[in-house]
This record gives C-alpha cells, sequence and structure tokens, in this order.
C-alpha cells in the first residue's frame, strides 16, 4: 500500500464521516427535542437529493441554488411532518416510532410513483482533482468534507449563541424546567424538525451529487445515522460528531487494511464492544 | 443480619451518601429517617443492588452482596418496596400476588409449558399462599380488581403484599405511608406491627416521624447522606441535631 | 391575585388534588405546607399548566389561565421555582440564568436583573462559567431562584426551596424569600419545613391527602396540634 | 359446562379444519402462493408478538428469517441434511444467535433496543451479501431442495413438489407454532414476561431475573421466525441476501401493530387482513403501499389497540352516546 492510497482512503473516510455526521445530528436533534426516534429521516435525505435532481435537470437553475431551494422544502415538510404527525404523538415513543415507519412506506412510495425505480444522476458541481504533495484528491469528496464540517460548525455556533439553540439546549436537558422558562415546546420541536430535515436534505444531495439518487437510498444512511448515534450516545450532539468520524474513517480506511466483507462488519463490531462496557454511548449523559 | 460498612454513592460530584455505617440484627424493626434529599432512598438501592456503590460493602448473614443484582438478592431474602407506588396495574389484585411468588416454589420452564401434574399441585399452593397475604393485609375484598383502578391507599398496601409475596427475611420499605389518609396509616401500622411479631427483619425509610417511632426499636437519621444520629425514638426525639435537620430550628416546634 | 376554585387533579398513580381553593392576594407571602405525596407539587404543577385540571378553575389577575400553555402562563409572570430545581445539568451557570429570562427582549433590564441576581447570590458570580450540575445543593438553589426572578415574575411559586440544605443556608433562603416579596413580587411557598414558613409567610394552607384541611394565620396555625401532624406524623 | 366445552371444541376445530378446507375450493398457483404467505405472515406477526410481550419491540425479525433461510439451506445443499432437521436447526441457530446478541443489548429501554434490532436486520443482510465462499453473495442460492418426503412406506408418501402441499405443510408448522406460543404466554413464564412489560423494577424486586427473560422472550420469538424464514427457502427454492430486508420487518410489525398486540388473536388477525384484502384490491395493486401505511396511521392515530380494541371502543362510545342521551332527558 503506497501513502496517496492510503491518504486517499482518510479522505474518503472523512467525506463519508462528514454525510454520516449530518444526517445523525438531524437523527440526535430531533430525539433529543422531541423524544422520538425518527426512522423516515433517510427518506427525507433521499428526498432532499431528488429535489436537487429535479430542480436542476428540470428547472435548470444550478447546483447551489438548487441545494438551497431543496434544502429549505425539506425543512418545510420537517414543519409539516412534526404539526401533523409527531405532535400529537407526543410523549408515545413507540407508537411515534411506528409512525414513522407508515412515514417511511408513504415518502418511499410518492417517489417511486412520481420517478420510477431506476438511479439517476446529476452533474457534481466539483470536479477535477487537487494535487497536495503528490497526492491527487478529488474535490467532490473534499467538498463533502468542507461542507460537512463546515455546517457542524455552524450547527455548534447556532447552538451556542442563539436564544433558539439554548433553548433547544434546554429541553433536551430537562423538558418540563424548560417549559417552565417560558420555552415553546411545540415552537422549538418545530425548528428541530426544520434544522434536522434541512441537515439531512444537504447530506443526501451531496451524496447524490457524487453518486446517483434512487428511492431506496435512505435505508443505507438512515443505517449510518442510528449507528453513529447509538455509538455516540443517544441525544449527544458531540456524541453524533464522534462517533460520525469513528465510523466515517471505519469505513474510509478498513476496506484497505483487510478485505472488503470485514471491513463491512467492524463498524458493527465496534458498537457491540463500546455499548457493552458503556451502555450509554460514548458522550452519553447518565 | 444486614450490616453496612463505610457505604459511599456518588452521583456526579456529589455524594449522595457518604461513609454510613448500619447495622441491623435479626428480628429488629430499624427506622431510617432523615428530611428529603437526605439520600435515604440512595441507601435502598445500594442495598437492593439497584445500584453499585461508590465504594463500601454490603454484607447479608455473613456474606459480602455488594455487586449482586437485585433479583439474586430477593432469593437470598432481601425484598423492598418503592416509593412511587409500584404495582403491576394490568393484573389483578391477586394475580400480582401470584406473580410475585416468582421464586417460590420453583416450577420449571417445562412444567408450566406442558402442564403437569405437579405444577398444577405447585399453583394451587401458590392460590392459596396468595389468598393467606392478600388476608393479612386486608386486600382479600378486592382480590378480583384490576390493581391499576385501586384508591391509592390500596396500591401502596398492595405493593407491602407483593414484597411478602417474595418471602423476604429482611424487608425494606420505602416510605410505606405517603399519600395515605389518616385511616389506612393506622392500619398499614398494625399490618408492619403484625409482621415485627412475626419475627421478620425490617427497616423503614420513613418521612412520617411519629409513625417510624412508634414502629421502630432503633431509629437512623441521614442527612446529607451523612447519619447525623443514631438511637432509641426517645433519644431521636430529644436529639437537638435531629430537630434542627428535620425543622430548620428546634425552637418553632417544641 | 392568583385564585385557585375548587381545583382537583386526577392522577393514574399516586398524588392527586381534591377540590382545592387557595387565595394569593397580591404582594403576600403564602405558604401551603403539607407532608410528603400530599399533593402539594401538583399543585404548583397545575398553575403553570404542566398537569391538567380534571375541574375547578385557576384565575390570576381575574384572567382565566387554566386552559393556557405553560409559556403563556409563564409570559403573565407566573413563575415557578419547581422542586428538585430543574436545573439544565450540562449547561453553564450564566447560561441557566439567562435562559430564566427566555420571553424578555430588553437586554439592558435583563442586564440590570442579572447584577441583581449576582447581587443577591455572590456565589453564583463565581461560579458563572461552571456547569450548573457540579454545583452544590445550595448553589443549585440560588441558581433555580435566580433563574427564576429573571423572568421578573408578578408571582413566584416556590416548591420545597429548603429541600436538601442546611440550616444555615436555610436562614439565607428565609432572608432571599424576605428580600424577594419586599421587592415587590408576591411568593407562593410550598415547604415542609415549619421554621422556613413561619419566619416568611402570613398565611398557610395545610394539606392532607391532597385536601386542605386547615387555613389561616401562620403563627395561630403552628400552635395546632394538626399542622405538627403535618410534618411530624 | 360440557356444553360450553363442546361449543369451543367445535368452534375451534371448524376454524383449525377450514383453512385445510380451501385448497378444494379455491386453486390456481397464485392463490396458494397468497395462502401460504398469509400463514407464514401469522406466525411471523404472532412470534413477534410474543417478544412485545415483554416490554420489547423488535425488528430483527427479517434478519431472523434470513439466517433461518441460509442455515436450513446450507445444511440441506452443502451436508446433505434432511430438510427437517435443517428447520429444526434454522429456528434454533436464529434463536441462538438472537440469545447471544440479545444480551449484551436487553438493557437498552424500549425503542433503543428496537434500534438495534434494525440494525442486527442490516447486518445479517450484509453479512449475507459478502461471505460469498458459504452464501455466493448478493446474487443469492437457487435450486433449494423442496422439503423431503414424508414416507411411511405402504401407508404415507406426501412430496412437496405442489405448491398446495406446501401451503398444508406451512399450516400445520403454525398451528403448532401458535400452540406453542398460547402455551408460554399462558405459562409462568408468560406471566413473568407480561409482568416485566408493566413494571420491570418491580418484577426484578421479587426475583425476577428480568434481563435473562427478556433475552428468551427475543430468543423464543426468534426461533419462529428462524423456522418461517427456513420453510420459505424450501417452498420458493431460493434465497438471496434481501428477500427479508428491513421492509419486510416492517410489514410484520404492521400486522401486529393493526391487529393489536393486546390479545392473542390481534397479530392472527392483523396478517390475515393485510394480506389478504391488498389481493382482493388487485386492480390497485401500485397503491398498496399507501393502503398499508395508511391502515398504519389510521391505527397509531385513531385506534390504540388495534382491530382488536375495536370493540371495546364502540362499546366505549356508545356508552358514552347513551349517557349523554340519559342525561340530556
Amino acid at each position: 500500500m503506497d501513502i496517496s492510497t492510503l491518504l486517499q482512503s482518510i479522505l474518503n473516510g472523512f467525506s463519508s464521516a462528514g454525510i454520516y455526521i449530518l444526517v445523525a445530528l438531524g437523527l440526535t436533534l430531533v430525539l433529543s427535542i422531541m423524544n422520538i426516534v425518527q426512522l423516515a429521516h433517510g427518506e427525507i435525505y433521499m428526498i432532499g437529493a431528488y429535489g436537487v435532481y429535479y430542480i436542476t435537470t428540470s428547472l435548470g437553475l444550478n447546483f447551489f441554488l438548487a441545494l438551497v431551494i431543496s434544502t429549505l422544502l425539506m425543512g418545510g415538510l420537517g414543519i409539516v411532518l412534526e404539526r401533523l404527525c409527531f405532535r400529537p404523538l407526543r410523549g408515545q415513543f413507540d407508537r411515534a416510532a411506528i409512525a414513522s415507519i407508515g412515514l417511511i412506506l408513504i415518502l418511499q412510495n410518492v417517489v417511486l410513483s412520481i420517478a420510477g425505480g431506476d438511479p439517476r444522476s446529476y452533474m457534481s458541481p466539483f470536479t477535477g482533482v487537487l494535487k497536495i504533495l503528490g497526492v491527487a484528491i478529488s474535490w467532490d469528496r473534499l467538498s463533502i468534507v468542507l461542507f460537512g464540517f463546515g455546517l457542524v460548525a455552524a450547527l455548534f455556533l447556532f447552538i451556542r449563541m442563539t436564544k433558539t439553540g439554548q433553548a433547544m439546549l434546554a429541553i433536551s436537558q430537562d423538558r418540563d424546567g424548560a417549559a417552565l422558562q417560558g420555552i415553546n415546546i411545540d415552537r422549538i420541536s418545530m425548528a428541530a424538525m426544520f434544522l434536522g430535515c434541512a441537515l439531512a436534505a444537504i447530506a443526501g444531495a451531496l451524496v447524490g451529487a457524487i453518486f446517483s439518487v434512487s428511492p431506496t437510498m435512505g435505508g443505507f444512511a438512515l443505517m449510518k445515522g442510528i449507528a453513529v448515534i447509538i455509538l455516540g450516545g443517544l441525544g449527544s450532539i458531540p456524541g453524533a460528531v464522534v462517533g460520525g468520524l469513528i465510523i466515517g474513517l471505519i469505513d474510509g480506511i478498513m476496506p484497505i487494511l483487510t478485505t472488503t466483507h470485514i471491513a463491512g462488519l467492524i463498524g458493527f463490531g465496534a458498537i457491540i464492544i463500546i455499548l457493552l462496557f458503556r451502555p450509554q454511548g460514548i458522550s452519553g449523559h447518565e | 443480619m444486614l450490616k453496612i460498612e463505610g457505604l459511599t454513592k456518588h452521583f456526579g460530584g456529589l455524594a449522595a451518601v457518604s461513609d454510613l455505617d448500619v447495622s441491623i440484627g435479626p428480628g429488629e424493626t430499624v427506622g431510617l429517617i432523615g428530611p428529603n434529599g437526605a439520600g435515604k432512598t440512595t441507601v435502598f438501592n445500594l442495598v437492593t443492588g439497584f445500584l453499585r456503590p461508590t465504594k463500601g460493602r454490603v454484607v447479608f448473614e455473613g456474606k459480602d452482596i455488594t455487586t449482586k443484582k437485585p433479583h439474586y438478592l430477593a432469593g437470598k431474602g432481601i425484598v423492598r418496596t418503592f416509593q412511587a407506588t409500584n404495582i403491576f396495574p394490568d393484573f389483578t389484585v391477586l394475580k400480582n400476588i401470584v406473580f410475585a411468588h416468582y421464586l417460590r416454589p420453583r416450577i420449571s420452564f417445562w412444567e408450566t409449558v406442558c402442564h403437569t401434574q405437579s405444577s398444577r399441585r405447585k399453583e394451587a399452593e401458590i392460590l392459596q399462599r396468595s389468598h393467606k397475604i392478600l388476608e393479612l393485609v386486608g386486600l382479600e375484598p378486592v382480590a378480583g380488581t384490576t390493581a391499576g383502578t385501586l384508591a391509592h391507599g390500596y396500591k401502596r398496601l398492595l405493593g407491602i403484599a407483593i414484597a411478602l409475596a417474595a418471602e423476604p427475611k429482611l424487608l425494606l420499605l420505602d416510605e410505606p405511608f405517603s399519600g395515605m389518609n389518616a385511616e389506612e396509616v393506622g392500619t398499614t401500622m398494625q399490618l408492619i406491627d403484625r409482621l415485627e411479631q412475626r419475627g421478620l427483619t425490617i427497616l423503614l425509610i420513613e418521612h412520617n416521624m411519629r409513625a417510624a417511632m412508634n414502629l421502630c426499636q432503633r431509629i437512623v437519621v441521614l442527612n446529607f447522606g451523612k447519619k447525623i444520629a443514631e438511637g432509641s425514638p426517645e433519644d431521636i426525639r430529644e436529639n437537638k441535631e435531629v430537630i434542627q435537620a428535620y425543622l430548620g430550628a428546634g425552637e418553632v416546634i417544641a | 391575585m392568583l385564585k385557585l376554585k375548587d381545583v382537583t387533579v386526577r392522577y393514574e398513580t399516586a398524588e392527586a388534588v381534591r377540590g382545592v381553593s387557595i387565595e394569593v392576594p397580591e404582594g403576600s407571602v403564602i405558604s401551603v405546607i403539607g407532608a410528603n405525596g400530599a399533593g402539594k407539587s401538583t399543585i404548583l404543577k397545575a398553575i403553570s399548566g404542566l398537569v391538567p385540571l380534571y375541574s375547578g378553575e385557576i384565575e390570576f389577575s381575574g384572567q382565566k389561565i387554566n386552559r393556557m400553555a405553560v409559556n403563556q402562563i409563564v409570559d403573565l409572570g407566573v413563575v415557578q421555582v419547581p422542586e428538585g430545581r430543574r436545573l439544565f445539568p450540562y449547561m453553564s451557570v450564566m447560561a441557566n440564568i439567562k435562559l430564566g429570562a427566555y420571553l424578555r427582549r430588553d437586554k439592558r433590564g435583563m442586564m440590570a436583573d442579572m447584577e441583581e441576581v449576582f447581587r443577591l447570590f455572590p456565589r453564583l458570580k463565581e461560579r458563572s462559567n461552571q456547569k450548573a450540575g457540579s454545583l452544590s445543593g445550595g448553589e443549585q438553589q440560588m441558581l433555580a431562584i435566580g433563574r427564576g426572578l429573571m423572568a421578573r415574575p408578578k408571582l413566584l411559586m416556590m416548591d420545597e426551596p429548603s429541600l436538601g440544605l442546611a440550616p444555615v443556608v436555610i436562614d439565607l433562603l428565609a432572608d432571599t424569600i424576605r428580600t424577594i416579596n419586599q421587592s415587590g413580587i408576591t411568593v407562593l411557598l410550598v415547604e415542609q419545613n415549619a421554621s422556613l414558613v413561619t419566619r416568611v409567610s402570613q398565611k398557610c394552607y395545610v394539606i392532607e391527602v391532597g385536601r386542605v384541611v386547615l387555613e389561616g394565620n401562620v403563627q395561630e396555625l403552628m400552635a395546632d396540634d394538626s399542622v405538627r401532624r403535618a410534618f411530624l406524623g | 359446562m360440557n356444553k360450553r366445552i363442546l361449543i369451543w371444541i367445535l368452534s375451534y376445530g371448524i376454524l383449525t379444519v377450514f383453512p385445510f378446507l380451501i385448497p378444494l375450493f379455491i386453486t390456481g398457483p397464485y392463490v396458494t402462493h397468497i395462502l401460504i404467505l398469509t400463514v407464514m405472515n401469522i406466525i411471523l406477526a404472532s412470534s413477534l408478538r410474543l417478544i412485545n410481550l415483554s416490554g420489547q419491540l423488535s425488528l430483527a425479525h427479517g434478519g431472523m428469517m434470513t439466517i433461518g433461510a441460509y442455515t436450513s439451506t446450507l445444511l440441506v445443499v452443502k451436508l446433505g441434511l434432511s430438510s427437517w432437521v435443517a428447520l429444526l436447526l434454522a429456528g434454533l441457530l436464529a434463536a441462538v444467535i438472537a440469545g447471544l446478541v440479545g444480551f449484551p443489548f436487553v438493557r437498552l429501554k424500549g425503542i433503543y433496543f428496537a434500534i438495534v434490532t434494525i440494525f442486527l436486520t442490516a447486518m445479517v443482510t450484509l453479512m449475507a451479501q459478502q461471505w460469498r465462499s458459504l452464501t455466493s453473495g448478493s446474487y443469492g442460492i437457487y435450486n433449494i431442495p423442496r422439503p423431503d418426503p414424508i414416507v411411511i412406506p405402504g401407508i404415507l408418501n406426501i412430496t412437496f413438489t405442489s405448491s398446495v402441499n406446501c401451503y398444508y405443510l406451512v399450516l400445520v408448522i403454525m398451528l403448532v407454532s401458535l400452540i406453542m406460543l398460547y402455551a408460554i404466554e399462558h405459562s409462568r413464564i408468560g406471566l413473568t414476561f407480561r409482568g416485566i412489560q408493566q413494571s420491570d423494577s418491580l418484577a426484578e424486586s421479587v426475583g425476577v431475573n428480568t434481563a435473562g427473560l427478556k433475552v428468551l422472550a427475543f430468543s423464543i420469538g426468534c426461533f419462529f421466525a428462524g423456522i418461517t424464514g427456513g420453510f420459505y427457502s424450501q417452498y420458493i427454492m431460493a434465497i438471496a441476501p434481501d428477500t427479508f430486508g428491513f421492509l419486510f420487518t416492517v410489514y410484520i410489525l404492521i400486522y401486529m401493530t393493526v391487529g393489536g398486540s393486546g390479545k392473542f388473536i390481534g397479530p392472527i388477525l392483523g396478517a390475515f387482513i393485510l394480506t389478504i384484502l391488498p389481493e382482493v384490491m388487485r386492480p390497485l395493486k401500485q397503491f398498496q403501499p399507501f393502503f398499508f401505511a395508511g391502515v398504519l396511521m389510521l391505527v397509531i392515530f385513531l385506534m390504540p389497540e388495534g382491530i382488536v380494541g375495536l370493540p371495546g371502543r364502540l362499546k366505549t362510545i356508545a356508552g358514552r352516546l347513551f349517557k349523554e342521551q340519559q342525561e340530556r332527558a
């Protein structure tokens, strides 16, 4: 193995991590604020990618504009789902999760009947390679790393600096305590769904630009997202970042160290081992 | 019978219980009292295995049981009740008690699935014993009622009955009188009295100081997780520190 | 200012409140006392809108509030310092204090009030960057009260503020409640600690198993045997 | 009393015999296929309910079926074992794996356990895809032999070359499974499961090893999933890694939830109605997933106890209306 393959796989690992983190952040935000495991999160990711596909190909808008529009639309969809589906089921953990499974069926089949089952693709605006120290790094992968970690930084700032962000943090630590400060739980829940869905849409759109989009792409994202939040500690935002990095890097680097089929299982093995010793995940509380 | 040595439990940075020594002899009724948040329930959780201590040992009948699981300890005869009403709400009162006979007599998996002769005999025996317990606590009239629909006082009594069905040697009662009206407190006190006479060893957490003083031979007072006094009810009643911990200041209610 | 009329709250389990009527006049310190599980906390939860009423009515400044959302009730100036403090343990002391003023927009007034809170509790200022969960019990109680004051309450409800506090700290607490009251805030105090109640409040309600069994002047009630029972059993 | 027992035996007898008679009236390979699926779904949903009884929500059934299918196939194809032995071992291996995996995860409460089981299903699929030397990868295994004929020389010779006979076979498996599940539920173990569901700390305090029993419930439920997976691969004569994926598992959960997990009959009703009904409205085939999701949402939002809770719910509503009328009068 030469050094450039290693660097390339590390970069691949980071770019996978970027995607996993974006997906996991949305899941963990919704989980910690609404106390709901939103299993249709992968579908939002998928529709976000389709949004960019249709806006770029049918409307002919450029990728970035399409990304913004699709992200906002998915955020809006998140608000609608919170209002219609999750708010009536608040506090009913199992039923809300099952309802989100129903949403998977609905959303996936809506896309299937509109777009068909064949994978579609659109051009990534990030082309070519960047040469650093003789190592060729593809711009599309690099873009995901930059986007992913840029958004993580932005989210951290949002939570630290804004009132809404602080309210989110407060609700995740003590719901009734937060309500007694006058925090409107309904409104913050909507904001959390908006943010979570928007992040998922961005992740989907970035992945779609490199690979392709298909109605079933959400399942993979959901699995990775769940793996990340279990590993990182359910409901913990820093945990999602750490967990995403670990699983992303495992996925990126392991294939060159061992055979592919073992690599796929290592992530799961890591989770089992960590949960054996720390049932609450890496940075989970209590 | 039970010996607690240097028991300490930290939650985060705060010590909920620190360096507690208590020992209980067979047949004794000991009260554990103290203001809200003094760490009484934490002691229960530590003794019954629901929590692991940071430091210290719990010894029961000469054996170190510090790291044992609750179900194992129940098998050894350490059974507790819970502060929040704790019953199986969807079962009938009788079924609650039948359930609590889980450990004795042992019926194996295949016996129960196959309905053998011996399992039927054992089940009849359990049923008989359950009715006896219900009579003892005075819940026999409501044996067929769904437990979740009982009045609060009855639910609390059922909680004690469930613990009795597990055939404890050492019974830990966590605020048995809370939320009971005066009449219910009376009957429950009589019940505990009867249990004492039957030779049961009892550790009782109580907020209601008068009840604790009537029932217990010895009282341990906790405040901020530390033992601040120990002695007979008379000693405790006179103890300045206790009065202060309880009431804020001694002279208000003398 | 606050009127509870024949309020009943039903839970599936534990404590409930049955036909409780309480009146809190403006500018007063009113106490509710009773043993564990008597339903004291439920009364405050019902006022704050955290639990729904089964029957009865709650009025604040002539306005019916028993159907309002929790945040609307806080916006009216009815603020609760809940039992067990309910702080945000993984946030800093400062962040906790700021969240108390969540509904306010007057930056300057907030800053002034924060200074006021720090003047009242200098310890909090020293520890303003520490995580709330790492504070001692007494400091946590100060923070909870400070956070409650940041909302500029008209009515401040405190649920067992003496819980887990050393006698010295309780003395401080009594002074604080008096200071708060003198600054024009009406206080509804739920307590088990008799000395705190007698030192700060004028009128008191005794609750037993969800019912008001006695009400009246604190000094007179303290002489009554049934009050001692509520405390001592 | 005797009359009641007679009626009881008669009605259950008819209910048992009736499914055996269906192929006499309705024939055709497609219909038989649907009947087989219905019966399979009844086993799956009912065994999922057993896990649910101990307070756990499992989404591992698809993974367990995959394990069962590959186990039975490999034992028959590679080792030449009897298909019956292979089927039993398929169930046992699923149960053992469930036990091993369940152990570290059983401490996770509620939906967190469910999440891990989703994961388990995904991992099984991944392994089946990647372990090419054993499973021939994503391509799957074809030409799996049908179950061995049951032969008692001179008396009996049942072959399973026809689908109808496979239907009879799965029907027998279902009856045995349901009887076992019923027996377990009404035994002390079943009582213990239900106690754990209501309050696991209280159950623990009277001596129940709650963690162990939760694993046991999970393991028993997965046993039936393993058997059903094994059967299906023998019936369809093929298996691929994604035959029973996440969606398949979700459907089982939907059968149980829609039917109602509170009663034994719930999952049976749910699986029956939701497998048969979409076939009745086949012209609208493309809307089937929406139909599914729609029914699920309807139940989640309006009928918390599922179809089996409907009579009780109607009764309370009728009672309320009646009372209102009386009050008005």
